[in-house]
Parts: C-alpha cells; structure tokens; sequence
C-alpha cells in the first residue's frame, strides 16, 4: 500500500518535450509507471517515445488520456501557469519538479489550488515515488525497495540518502514524498503524515526537516494531537547560522525563527524519535 | 536580492509615495555641495546592502556643509557588515513628528502577503514584536484579491493614527502593495514613515528586497541589482550558480543538494569537528564547477581538509569524478581531500579516483570520521594560527 | 414569519454619517428597524441620533454591536470595498443600496461573497422590508403590510407600486425583497425564490422582473423543478426597444436575448401566472 | 460609453498590440494626403459610435489618394445610426490570409469576464454564434485570478489557429484582457484580428466600450469620450441625468424609476395606446429636471399627451407637484397632461396641482386610459399627419 500513487495512477507529463520532460519521462516509463499523455503547447500531434501522446493543452491532454496526476517540468516562469492549467483541467494531484518559481506566483497557485480541492506536491521537490508502483519525479527509483516506512522531506539528495540508508539497512519504503524546499509550496509535513497515518501500507514514519519556517513545529503539533505511528525524524542545519539562506530558498533563519533545535524540541516532545545523522535513522526504527 | 535605499526611494516614488529629497554622494567634495545647495541640517546615511548601519555609524546628522563633508568622509570609509560604503545619501534632516513603522512582506506561515504597521516606528520591528507585540498590526492579504482599502484602514485605527492621516496613509500602504506585486518584491518596508511638520506622511527610510526567483521577468530591476557589493567569493559563487555561505570551522564541504550539504555540516559537528561552509554545487556538476567551488572553500586558509559527499542521482558519479579530477588539476590543492561517492555510476566513479591522493569514504559518516582525524592530526591550535 | 430579516435582525449602517446614510438611517429607526452600529472611517467614537455609535471599520464596529446584517450607503467607488470589508468582519448579509458600481467592481466583490458563504444583496436595489418587524434599506414602510405574499423585485418604485396595490387590495407582504437592477449583483431571482418556498410565513409569491438577462428563465427552470407556491409574475419592458439601456444598467436587450416575452413565455410554461400590468397582480393570487 | 475605433486602436497600441497604421481625416483634402503619404491602396473608415458601418457604406476601398478624397467626401456626408460621420481613418489596405475574431466582455450569467474566439473572424460575431456555434471558443475568467496564458492557448487551439502564431496571440489576448481591466472595459473587441502576409496578427478593427460607471476612475477615459456626438435630445438628457429612449408613438411618460418607467410604457400598449419614450428622472424631482424631461419629450410632435407617473417613496409628491408647476410655466405645453401622483405626501401634491391645468388621474390604470382616450379623442390618423 502506499499514499497519493499506486499502480493505477495516470500521469501527464507537462513540458514533455523540453530536455528535462524527456529524460524523466524515459526514466518513469523505466520504473514502470504510466505515462498517459504530455503536454507541450504548440506540440500536439507529436509522440514521445512512440508511445506517448503529446497534446497543446492540458484540457485537451486529460480528455483524452483520463490522466489524475500531473508531473511538471517547465521553466520556473512558466510553472505557475502549468500548475494552475492542470488543476483546472481536472487533476487532483499536480506535482512540480521545477525550481526557482517566483513566490508571489506560488502564493497565488497555492489558494488556487487550495480552492479547487486539489493537492500540489513542490515546488522544487524531487516528487514522489512508490517503489514498485510508480515514479513520479526525478527520484532515482533504485535507491528504494519496497517496504512499510513512509518517508517524507523537504530535501532532495538527503532524501535520497536516506532512502539509501534504508535500503541498505534491509528496508523498505511504502512512499517517499518530497514536498520542497520553497518558504510557499503546495504540500507541509502535516498533510502528508496525516496520509500516512491513514495508510495500512505505512507501519513507521520518517521524516526529513530542515531549517526555515514552522512547518516541523506544525507537525508535532499534529502528531500529539491525532497521529499514532511511530515517527523518526531528522532535522538538518543545526550548524547553519541565522539569516543566511542555505541553498534552499525556504532554509534560512530568520528572527529567531526556524532554529533547527526548535524543530528538534518540538519533535522530541511529542514522542518523535530525532536521528543525530541520516545513518542513525534506521537503528531509532522499530 | 536587496536594494540601495535611494533605489528603494526612487520605485516608492515612482508608485506616488512622498519620500525625503536626497541626493548620493560618492566622496566629500560631493556630500558638501549637496548639502549646501540644502542648507541647514542634513543626514548623511550609508548606502549599504546590510542591515544595523545605525549602529555601525553610518547614518549621522551635519550641520552645516563643512560638517557633512567630514562626515561623510568618514562614513565612506567604513565597512558595514562586510560591505564597503561606496556611496552616501545626503538628505535635510525632517522634524518629526511621529514615527511608523510599514511593510509588505510574504507571511510563510499564511502563504500570502501581509500588511505589517506600528506607530513605533523608527526602531527594529523584530524587537517591537518582541516586547510590545500588541503595538504591531497585521491584515493578511488574499493573494488574488489584494490589498483592500479597508484592511488599510483597520491597521491604520488600530496603530491609533489620527484618522486626518487616513486617506493619505491608505494611498501610501495601497501604492506599497502595487510596489510589492509590481516588483515581485519579497519585502517592502518604510522605517520609519514619519509625520512631519506639516502634518504630511514621508518616507523617511526605505528598503526593497526583491525575489531572486522573479529577476527574470523585472529587467529593470535586474539592472539595479549591485552584483559587485560584497565579498570576492560571493560574487564569484553567484556566478557559478553555486550557494555558498562561509562558517568558521576547518572542514570544508562540497556536497550536492543543499539538505545533504547542511546534513553532512551537521554530521561533522555530531563527530566533534566543524564544518567551515555549507557549499550546495546543485544539479550536475561539471569541472567548471566543482574546480570553482574547491577554489571558494580554499580561499579561507583555516580550512584543512575538505569533505566532497557526492549522491548521484539524476547527477552520475562518474561524470562527477571526472570533473573532480580536472578540477584538481587546475586547482592547487595542497590540503587532504575526503570523497564519498554514492548513487548512479557509484562504481565507474570509485575506479576513475582509484589512482587519484583523493581519501576514499565509504559512507558519509566515515567521510565525516575520515576528515575530523585529518584535522586533529595537524594539531589542536592550529585552526587559531591564522587569527593572530 | 419571513425571510433575510426580521425583529432580531441587528443592522450596521455602512456611510451613516453621509447624507443618505443618516436621512435612512433615522427612517429604519422610525420603522422600528434595530441600527446597532454604523460605521465611518475617521468617525469613530462619534454618535447618530444619540442613540447609535460609529466605528471606524467594520471589524470594531461588528466586535462591539452583534451586527448581522450591513446596508451601504457609500458612493459607488467605494462601495466595493465598503462590501468586501463587511463580508470579511462576518457579516452574512450585506444589502448594498449605492447605484452606480462598476461593473468589474461587483465581479469580484461576488466572487469574494460567494466564496465567503455570505449573501449580498443588490447593489442598485431598495433593499429588504418585512412589514412590521424589519426595513434595511430605502422601501417607505408605509407603503407595505403584514402579510402572506413575498414579493421578489428587480426595480424600486416598481416594487413600491405592487406593494401599494397589493395593500390598497387588502393583502399584506411576508418579506419584500428588492434584488437591484444591476447586470451583476449579488442575489437572483432563484435564491429568492428558494427561500421564499421554505418560508411557512409565505403563502404565495409575487415576482417582478423585466427585461435584460436571464434571470426569470433561469427562476423558471427553479420554478418548474423545485417550486410548489402559487407565483405571479409581471415583467416590466415589453415594450421596449432592443439595444437600449433602459434606465437599469442591466435592463436591456442584447442580441436577442433578455426579451421581456422571452420571460413571460418561460414563466407561463411553467405555471406562473403573469399579470399584463401592476394593477392586475392582486386578483391574480390565490 | 464607446470610443471611436481609432480611440480603440490608440489603446491597444499602448498595451503593445500591433494595430494597422493609419491617420484620422476629417475632410478631403486630408484624406488624399494620407492616402498618398501611404501610397497603393488604402482603406476609408467612418469613425461613428453606432455599429453597422459597413453595410450604411461607411467603409470603402481607395485605390489611389484622388480615389480616397472622393470616398472620404462621400463618407463624410453620410448618417450611420443617427450619428453624423465626422472623421474618417485612412488606413493602407492588408493583404489578408486569415481573418480571427478576438473579445472580452463580461459574461453576465456567469458573472465574470469572458474571453470569446472564432476563426471566422470579420463578420457578426452574433451571426457565427447562431449558424455556426462550434466555431466560438470561450474561456471564463476568473475575475481576482485574471486572466491565464493557458486559458489563451484553449481558446487558440480550439479555434485551429497554428501554432506558430500561439505565442503572439497569447501576448496579444493578455494585452487586451489588461486593457480590459485598466480601463474599466466592458467589451474590448478586434474584428478582425488579421493574419496578415508576413504571417503577423494585427488588429484591423477595434472597439472599445467603458462601464458608465467607472468613469469617475478613468481619467483619461472621460477625455476620450465624445459626449457631443448623437441627438441633441440625447445629450441633453444626459446631462440632466435623466434616462430617455424615444420611440414610436404618441404618449409621452414622465416616471420616476426605471422599473415604473416600463411598466408605464406596457400599461400604455396593453390599453391600445402607444407610448412616445422611455424616461426615467430618478430619484428626487426638482424643477430643473422636471422641465427639461418636459422639453425633451415634447421636442417630438408626435407627442399628443403626456402622462406623468410618479411614486412617492423617498422622493415627496408635494416636492414633485412644485417642480410641475415652475416647470409648466417654464415650458410652453401646448397638448394635455395625466398626472398619477401616489405615495409619500400625496394629499399634498395633489392639493397643489388642484388650480392647474392637469388632468388628475386615481391609478395607473386610470391614468393610462385617460391619455388613450385623449389620443384617440384627437382622431386616429392624427399620428401620421406629422410623417408626411
């Protein structure tokens, strides 16, 4: 079992014709997962890969194709308008790849999409992937196997790490979700515990903060109020000094605000087992 | 990406709102004509990219021209915050009457926008919030809707303003928005925005941070950006395209993705060494890079060894040993370098740096193990030697 | 019985202080209608009549009174805004008298009330009169008596002529509902409608609409589907010439369409009888 | 309020669409001499308010500039819709390959703007929605959100236009829909929208039609505004902020509101009588405007009767009957007057019309059969007498 995608989920690849769409695209038919249709303005009518079709609008895309999930890689100018075609041609789970898109532009997708019940994974994030299922994003799919820890993260390379560690380790993922490093993305850890929590597939959480915001304190506000699993948590950027942006354009301090100690506390109060580094994380699994 | 604070004027009055006459002055001689052609007193105010330049000395009244020469003499030879006052913005002092404090920034918490006042104006909003949180007001702006005039005037009533201010202080926060959106700015702020003599709301201080995501679509403002203010490396990092930020240990990093750089800074902490920088070389990495990223982590002469930690992903280790070996020819190393390597192509990449006086790591906790002895073995002191 | 308002209706007087805010604001009172608050920017702290306090936002003047019910009297640029901050204080139903509003205006101030669950009311309208207990808004109260009949207008002295002659008649009103004659407003026909069906103080229902929109066809459809009160109708503007505005923004035939025929002939169908001029209306009803 | 299509092209141009190139003539000589700055053939536009141009000969083609003076000079003898021509637009005729229909004007039943397309551009756009509905594309927008370059690209593949030419009309759509929104538009049209034969979209035709109700905030706007073209009559009324539409018959009316105003027109015709106009003096009656309403309708001889039907509601009948009499001694009435007088204060301004020369009549219904019977009183063929 696992959340947001499985085997039956349809993907629409947005942008499926520049550089990126395609060399992820080849990599998620790879995996396995079901490419039902592109999209590129100005392109429909071609094929990519002889298999899959490619359409002008996502209106036109998701007529034709009946894709539910939506997977973006077009530039950081033009992702809002991706994200906004998608959710108004019909598709409820809409994740963007793409980096750098401008905040004003996300704050604007973010009430969109709040408004029209849809769920948007990212900005910025390496997306989604459900080993054995389905790859939705850019995460490499080998790093994982199949298994009953549902990871979610901020991060994109950590993610990985410690999806590796993991595996390495003898376990396995039910879904690895990751939500972005942007200050306004679409999904906060909240959202998706709370999918975990519900998932029979999903026996222990891992989760992966970094500094920024407030959205791990969020999150252990939730787990005391209504979660049950087992949740293991690394937080990174304890070394990181305030009011300096750390790669991430949401990692930063700021006032006093976004300590990663905080988060740490938080976590640490309401039962959530806190690795010191990606390595430890599989011991602190029950 | 911030703004000078006479650029931040120029766009504020450009979208209408009253700001103090000045005038930048690049050197004494300039300072003194400005305020002469004045007359009586003037501030001379640093024009800098950092904050707390009060408290650095950079914003000073003069009474007279003769004053405001010898004053900004001084203030164009300070360095605030790590950058050098290259200009000074010569201004007629304002009695004042009353101070406010108003900004637009993005509420992350809310996702959206939100209007922040306080009739303490004139001192640092993040202290006001701290002590006296019921003297700030806020309205939280529906993204697509906007700032509306009512919200205005609820902040406005609730700072105490008297309401003969209202008209204008609601076509000043309206025009501050348009600013905001206009610019795709993440901050707009006036600090204060004083009551003056007559009665009238100026803005007496300004600051503009713009979206760094959104330069590409504000050519304008991408020309008013000062991309040669600050230190050498910065800039340099900039042009790379790599995020470097500078610490104080003797570990340098050079990892890819920037939450596996601050988890592999943490983890040398947790070990007992000390990470000197979090440096993120992104996606890819070819020579250019990877040779520019380990000259910026060795430019700083307290760093004794330097810690690579590579994940390949869509990124191939064996592309990437590649650049690391180019990279180490171009560059002189004199310093123990410790490699880890995991991912796509882990194996290619491994034998590609069989040959090289790379350290080998097998994990990242032994690549943090690896680069602490490495430090200890040079000697306790050491890291203190270069700061006599 | 009634709808919208009736005795415990607690209404907040938006532009008290202007010269139509105060001539109608002394005329509710009269009628017995409980003004709690009005609001002013700059006029906080002031009085009205002695008897009411003025705030200087809806927020305060809300937070202090109870309020429940808005009526505007603000000149049209500022009516908008004068709506959207009384929705936002909490306000569920706001009855906007100003005539004039721009057009884009009302699009999105609708677009903010609908979001809000809020009802507005108008603009450009007379507002609401139940006889006896409630006037928000500009009907002269002496015109209307208690009663069984709903009336559902989309004019002002139109409406005030039916009522005349519905009292002259010896029947009385349960509520009196004038919607406004804008293009765009807040309240059609079917709302009205619908609550005057599950109103037990409404025997019958008397509607008045002319030309312009499809405001009746669409009532007509409610009609024939949801409706089971015995409803007359008269529709002003047979006689009118295409293409003209005629006095209404919103009264006016636009390529066919809005034709006062074009509605009669809907509402016939659908059971509706439609009297051929004001007069006729009362032997009309049951 | 509609601008000229020379306005309308004005405005497009400034929000960076491509519109033909041409200059207004207002004579001959002026026509000739664009024509031959252009040189070839050029196009003859009437700018006049009312639509249907073309087919009142309103448009033609000039094949040389002595050819383009004896057309203007025709044009502008002409009358289109009750509008004198004034002005012409000389324009240098378009090769044309494709001709597209482009608007936004707002969708009353869903309550917000619409965006409407067709590939069968340069014709009634209200003759391809009968015949040929499939061939309009419409995309609703949203009105805080604005409109989307997405929405844009709906509409351009669904009307086939190629998609070389998609990312030009995206531009060109957005720019309209700015115009739209900045301007306080209700229809921002271009018809047609020409592909021309360097494979260019330009806006051949333009129209442009402002909310009344927003020009208060559209400065720019007002000045645009011909206020002194159409009837005098017309003006006239506006200025006296009455609402007044002539028609074809032989009873005037004189109501307050606009709702009564109909009513009274059908309570007219369902009686057999024929009503003169549609005027509505709003709220309050004073003299001013009592007169002036007189004025305008008795200006047609038509006009056998009036009747006057007021409600008192706000508006006192007393204050009503007052401005009556000054205004019956100010206009020189020579035909009878039904007055219907009800409502606050009626007894009063009933008492007061009691010594004039006014036919006083008990409701609506009465009123209406007393001026039917006054027409017909004065011969059934009457009405046409004055057609002659």
């Amino acid at each position: 079992m696992s959340i947001l995608i499985d085997q039956s989920t349809r993907v629409l690849v947005q942008g499926i014709t520049g550089k990126e769409g395609l060399f992820h695209t080849n990599r998620m038919m790879e995996y396995g997962t079901e490419i039902v249709a592109g999209v590129t303005p100005g392109k429909g009518g071609d094929w990519v890969f002889d298999k899959v079709p490619v359409f002008n609008t996502c209106k036109a895309a998701v007529l034709a194709s009946g894709a539910n999930c939506s997977v973006i890689y077009v530039p950081a100018l033009y992702a809002a308008d991706a994200m906004l075609e998608a959710v108004t041609a019909g598709i409820k789970l809409v994740v963007c790849i793409t980096e750098g898109v401008p905040l004003q532009d996300m704050m604007r997708v973010r009430e969109y999409v709040d408004n029209c019940g849809a769920r948007l994974i990212g900005p910025n994030c390496p997306g989604l992937l459900t080993p054995g299922e389905c790859n939705v994003g850019i995460i490499p799919g080998d790093i994982a196997r199949e298994g009953n820890v549902g990871v979610v993260s901020r991060s994109g390379t950590l993610t990985y790490e410690v999806l590796h560690t993991l595996s390495e380790s003898g376990r396995g993922t039910s879904t690895c979700v990751g939500i972005g490093g942007d200050p306004i993305s679409g999904t906060s850890f909240v959202d998706i515990l709370r999918l975990f929590e519900e998932d029979p597939g999903t026996d222990q959480i891992v989760m992966i903060g970094e500094i920024g915001g407030q959205d791990e304190e969020r999150a252990a506000e939730q787990i005391a109020d209504r979660l049950s699993k087992p949740i293991v948590a690394f937080v990174a950027g304890r070394t990181a000094p305030a009011g300096k942006t750390m790669g991430h354009a949401g990692a930063i301090v700021e006032g006093g605000s976004g300590l990663a100690d905080n988060k740490i506390r938080a976590l640490r109060e309401v039962g959530v087992r806190i690795a010191n580094h990606p390595e430890e994380i599989p011991e602190l699994l029950k | 990406m911030k703004l000078y604070e006479y650029q931040a004027k120029k766009l504020f009055a450009q979208n209408g709102i009253s700001v103090s006459e000045g005038y930048v002055a690049v050197d004494e001689e300039g300072a003194k004509n400005i305020a002469s052609g004045f007359g009586g007193d003037v501030m001379i105010k640093a024009q800098v990219l950092s904050g707390g330049r009060g408290k650095a000395g950079g914003v000073k009244l003069a009474r007279n021209s003769e004053d405001a020469a010898m004053i900004a003499g001084e203030i164009l030879r300070l360095e605030i915050g790590g950058y050098k006052v290259r200009n000074v913005l010569v201004e007629p002092a304002i009695v004042i009457k009353k101070e406010i404090y108003l900004a637009i920034t993005n509420d992350r918490e809310r996702k959206c926008p939100v209007l922040i006042a306080s009739g303490a104006g004139g001192i640092d909003i993040e202290d006001v919030a701290e002590q006296e949180p019921d003297k700030i007001a806020r309205e939280y702006v529906k993204p697509f809707m906007g700032l509306c005039n009512y919200q205005v005037r609820n902040v406005a009533s609730e700072i105490d303003l008297p309401s003969r201010l209202w008209p204008e202080f609601v076509q000043i926060a309206m025009a501050l928005y348009d600013a905001y959106v206009e610019n795709d700015a993440t901050i707009v702020e006036i600090n204060p925005l004083v009551v003056n003599e007559e009665d009238a709301l100026i803005a007496v201080d300004a600051k503009v941070v713009l979206d760094g995501n959104a330069l590409m679509r504000q050519p304008e403002m991408r020309e008013n950006i000062d991309w040669g203010a600050g230190q050498e490396y910065e800039i340099e990092a900039h042009r790379l395209g790599l995020s470097y930020v500078a610490l104080d240990g003797q570990i340098g990093c050079l990892v890819n993705g920037a939450g596996l750089a601050m988890g592999t800074m943490d983890i040398i902490e947790y070990f007992g060494g000390e990470p000197a920088n979090f440096l993120d070389i992104g996606g890819g990495a070819n020579e250019e890079k990877v040779a520019g990223a380990l000259r910026i982590i060795l430019r700083d002469d307290r760093v004794k060894t330097v810690l690579i930690n590579i994940f390949g992903g869509i990124t191939r280790c064996d592309e990437v040993a590649r650049g690391l070996i180019a990279a180490m020819n171009e560059v002189d190393v004199e310093i123990p370098i410790v490699v880890r390597l995991v991912g796509t192509n882990k194996d290619e990449g491994l034998r590609l740096l069989e040959d090289s006086d790379l350290i080998l790591a097998d994990s990242l906790v032994d690549a943090a193990k690896k680069a602490i002895e490495l430090v200890k073995a040079l000697g306790k002191d050491d890291r203190y030697e270069h700061s006599d």
